[in-house]
């Protein structure tokens, strides 16, 4: 599903956010990412769909070379991949039933088939009563969930999802954690980058750690920190 | 595309419009004055050309007749003289109408003219008016062949100048209004790209959940093209009354002064407003969009 | 405010202007444009007005002398003229230049003239030019009460009626010109509204962290400022350059139209735009701030 | 410090965010709030440092009744209070530095102190070798420790964080924390929004749990849940 081979990410003049960083996930798997404040987790995760390319080195995604994609092609790739964002971006003036449906829209799916499926994700985060609000008008948690159920709502086979539960209580945090590997069950292909070590030793999951822009380690069922 | 797509994207506009009363009317009002100022030089120039028009019609070409001719041959040679091609119109004045004419035109400085009352040393003319005022040379050298005419003469001098104003002003109008178009649609390409740049985030997070340049550009086209429209029915609108009243203003002070009637000119100003409007705003999004789409 | 602040203030503003590219460009651009397009308008009322004057100077009165002057008589009545309030210029025609003229501007109907060259029915007359076109019929009233006038005439029909269509320019001129005025603000205030909101959420964070409404407000104020001079001065460079062409044009094809010489008149419309271009960005600002000030 | 009595806030047209909560903070005080996604803790913050008006009831900060403050005094009064929102909300094209400096502009503090106190306080957060660098080109936890830095700066009587730690790594967020509890020996009362469980746990300090606008709980040496 993943392949990453050498891959170098340098942003403009400053020293290099990923320095080499080798990564194979296959279709199915359920990776964690975790590593400090600033370890390169959010720029691997841009690679992934595309927002940045390598400086050197090849991302292959869904089979395709990332590098090689022509820019006619990227919104149909970005369409098999669900990303929830650190920064949640949702359109804040939008309600939050025409973010989740936005995802929708773009694969021109029909109108009955929206009016099924958004209110059915936003029940899996808990939103169901939120829908007509403003983006801009929830709470911290709530927005990190609308991002949640939009990155799900089109069922991409992959599914990314960076820092997912940052902004929820521990309650809340278990169950969407719950939906992702729900979600990674039916054979989605899972990455989360997390610094919510109860969850991550609580799944034992495949854990991938950076630091300083390496991969230090990868452990297929891992805790947050190495078990020393 | 699908027809939901369609819907979705004019609905998109439609909503856009509306979140965004600010920058729609901020936008609508910069169309609407520019198309405005744009007409007024329009009409301006139009105008002009209507007096040059006006004034080069009056141009006429004086035909002399030989004393001797009688009233059918006078009549025989005015038919003759109306089958000239380029010539529109052609009127007789006699020697003493010609005399009167003078004496009216002499005003107060008669006493050279009662001089000469008793014995009248004018000749019969043909006042001869040409279809195209450029043609005035053309037709007075043909004239000047045609049997029982002494003498042709027209105001070489005056119309050669009046064309060469009346040129100026047509090209001067024309450069001017150009310019205009111009500034407007940079006016409003500029509008419209401040409008895209302060949803700069939104057309990103649009393009990262996967939505094609085309989903992403076409509502802000109809936007574009709705705030087109609507700016310049604000400006024909204004435009119409003002020239109301400005044609009443003139009939009021200074009546002589030929102006063109509001009506057919009017509906066929409001359409190519309304198309111009649409342009603009089309052109502007586009034009606007393009950078924002690299995402 | 400390001095300190006074200079963060204006870095401020500098590096607004810088970072946001854009938006500068845009701004600059409109201001430029707008300024440009209102200045053509005022050129064109200039000039007409200027037209108009030249015309007016050119407006005599003919003061028709009885045939039995002498030349020292004539002499003395003409510094008499002379002596009258309001009074520029007086000049002497003999009967004969008189004929003479009259002959010229009769060009080819020249029959009747010679029918009358023996005897010249023609009187001698003062031409006389009044400081204001305005005081023509006073002046010309003053006169018909001198000893050896016979007669005093001008044409008060045509003074009347260029008076009427000068003064439809001039007020023409001045509305037109303030509608534009206003929509330059228009425009501008727009622009720079559109500029705010881009940066709304900045504003709202800096009024956060503690920001003053001064504090937030005079950097804005004094890059509306800064884009408003460049946009005027842009707008006289072009101006200046196209005065030139156009005076060049004239010259070439037009000779006997008057034109307001460029040397003093841009320079104080260099002066006055970058006065105007100042006052619209600040203006623009200050009216665009207000909104948003309020967190 | 801070002293809220029967306070109600309604946003437009939705149902109540607070309902009914009185709160009194002396000064000195370390006070975590805790609930669960979308009770109410944002919005309780958002009252102490006037970006919003209670519907009813008063709220009393450094002695004054926010409610009954002129416009005109706002500023100097948010001065005295360090807020890290959040959502950063930081200057997204300015540099760290600036971003920083800012709220010492705000209070017209002289050049010189400002070159002495920003390098210090960002020193205290790990991002001396970032100062350069635009808020927009940090990762997450970064500019998440830079909006911290930026409420410390001033050395404001009283600091409000809401959520300081959702996007850093456990290390670095203990870092932080104890930063926090270093402030408030000094004197200054703080006021932190955390979900972060094992922060509050280890602690122990006042703990003031919400739960759908209301005040459920308020233990002097709290849990982030309530001891069974
Ligand atoms: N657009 C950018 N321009 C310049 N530098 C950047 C940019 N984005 C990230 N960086 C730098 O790259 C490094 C890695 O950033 P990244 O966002 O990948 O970290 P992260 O692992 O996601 O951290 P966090 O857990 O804090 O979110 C950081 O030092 C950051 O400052
Ligand atoms: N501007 C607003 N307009 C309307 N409703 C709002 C607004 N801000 C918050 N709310 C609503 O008020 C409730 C409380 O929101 P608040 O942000 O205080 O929650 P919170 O406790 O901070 O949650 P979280 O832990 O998710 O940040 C939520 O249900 C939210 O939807
Ligand atoms: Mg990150
Ligand atoms: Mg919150």
């Amino acid at each position: 599903m993943i392949e990453l081979a050498n891959v170098h990410k340098r942003y403009g003049r400053y020293e290099e956010a990923l320095s080499g960083v080798d990564l194979h996930v296959d279709p199915g798997e359920f990776v964690f990412i975790v590593g400090p404040s600033g370890a390169g987790k959010t720029t691997l995760i841009r690679l992934l769909y595309r927002e940045e390319l390598p400086t050197s080195g090849t991302v292959r995604v869904a089979g395709k070379d990332l590098s090689r994609m022509r820019p006619r092609e990227v919104p149909y790739f970005r369409r098999q991949v669900g990303v929830v964002f650190q920064d949640f971006k949702l359109l804040p003036e939008r309600t939050v039933w025409d973010n989740v449906a936005f995802a929708l829209v773009v694969t021109e799916v029909s109108p009955k088939e929206i009016r099924r499926r958004v209110p059915a994700v936003l029940e899996l985060v808990g939103l169901r009563d939120r829908a007509r609000m403003k983006a801009q008008e929830l709470s911290g948690g709530e927005q990190q969930r609308v991002a949640i159920a939009r990155a799900l709502v089109h069922g991409p086979p992959l599914l990314i999802a960076d820092e997912p539960t940052g902004n929820l209580d521990p309650t809340t945090a278990w169950e969407v954690v719950q939906v992702l590997v729900d979600v990674n069950h039916r054979g989605t292909t899972v990455v989360v980058a997390s610094h919510a070590k109860a969850l991550v030793d609580a799944l034992r999951r495949r854990v991938v750690e950076l630091a300083a822009g390496r991969v230090v380690r990868d452990e297929v069922r891992g805790l947050y920190v190495h078990e020393a | 595309m699908k027809l939901n797509t369609w819907c979705y994207m004019v609905r998109e506009a439609g909503g856009n419009v509306r979140r965004n009363t600010l920058m729609s009317t901020a936008s609508v009002g910069i169309v609407a004055v520019s198309l405005f100022v744009l007409s007024v030089f329009v009409l301006l120039a139009l105008n002009v050309n209507y007096l040059a028009a006006t004034l080069e019609s009056q141009v006429q070409i004086q035909v002399f007749l030989s004393r001797s001719l009688s009233t059918a041959q006078t009549a025989a040679l005015r038919q003759q003289v109306a089958a000239v091609p380029g010539v529109r119109a052609v009127s007789y004045i006699s020697a003493q109408a010609a005399l009167t004419q003078l004496k009216r035109e002499f005003g107060r400085q008669q006493d050279l003219l009662s001089a000469v009352e008793q014995h009248n040393p004018l000749r019969p003319s043909l006042a001869v008016q040409t279809v195209n005022p450029h043609q005035v040379g053309a037709v007075a050298a043909k004239l000047k062949g045609f049997q029982g005419v002494r003498k042709v003469t027209y105001k070489a001098a005056v119309v050669r100048r009046l064309f060469q104003v009346a040129d100026a002003l047509h090209r001067g109008g024309l450069i001017l209004a150009g310019l205009l178009c111009l500034a407007t649609i940079f006016i409003v390409a500029n509008s419209v790209r401040l409008t895209v740049f302060a949803r700069r985030h939104e057309i990103g997070i649009m393009k990262l959940v996967g939505a094609t340049d085309a989903l992403i550009r076409w509502p802000f086209l109809l936007e574009g093209m709705i705030l087109g429209v609507v700016g310049s029915l604000i400006a024909t609108g204004v435009l119409w009354e003002s020239y109301r009243l400005l044609e009443q203003g003139v009939q009021r002070t200074i009546p002589f002064l030929p102006m063109l009637p509001s009506y057919p000119l009017m509906g066929e100003l409001a359409v190519s407003l309304a198309a111009l409007g649409a342009l603009i705003g089309v052109l502007g999004s586009s034009l606007s969009l393009r950078r924002y789409l690299r995402v």
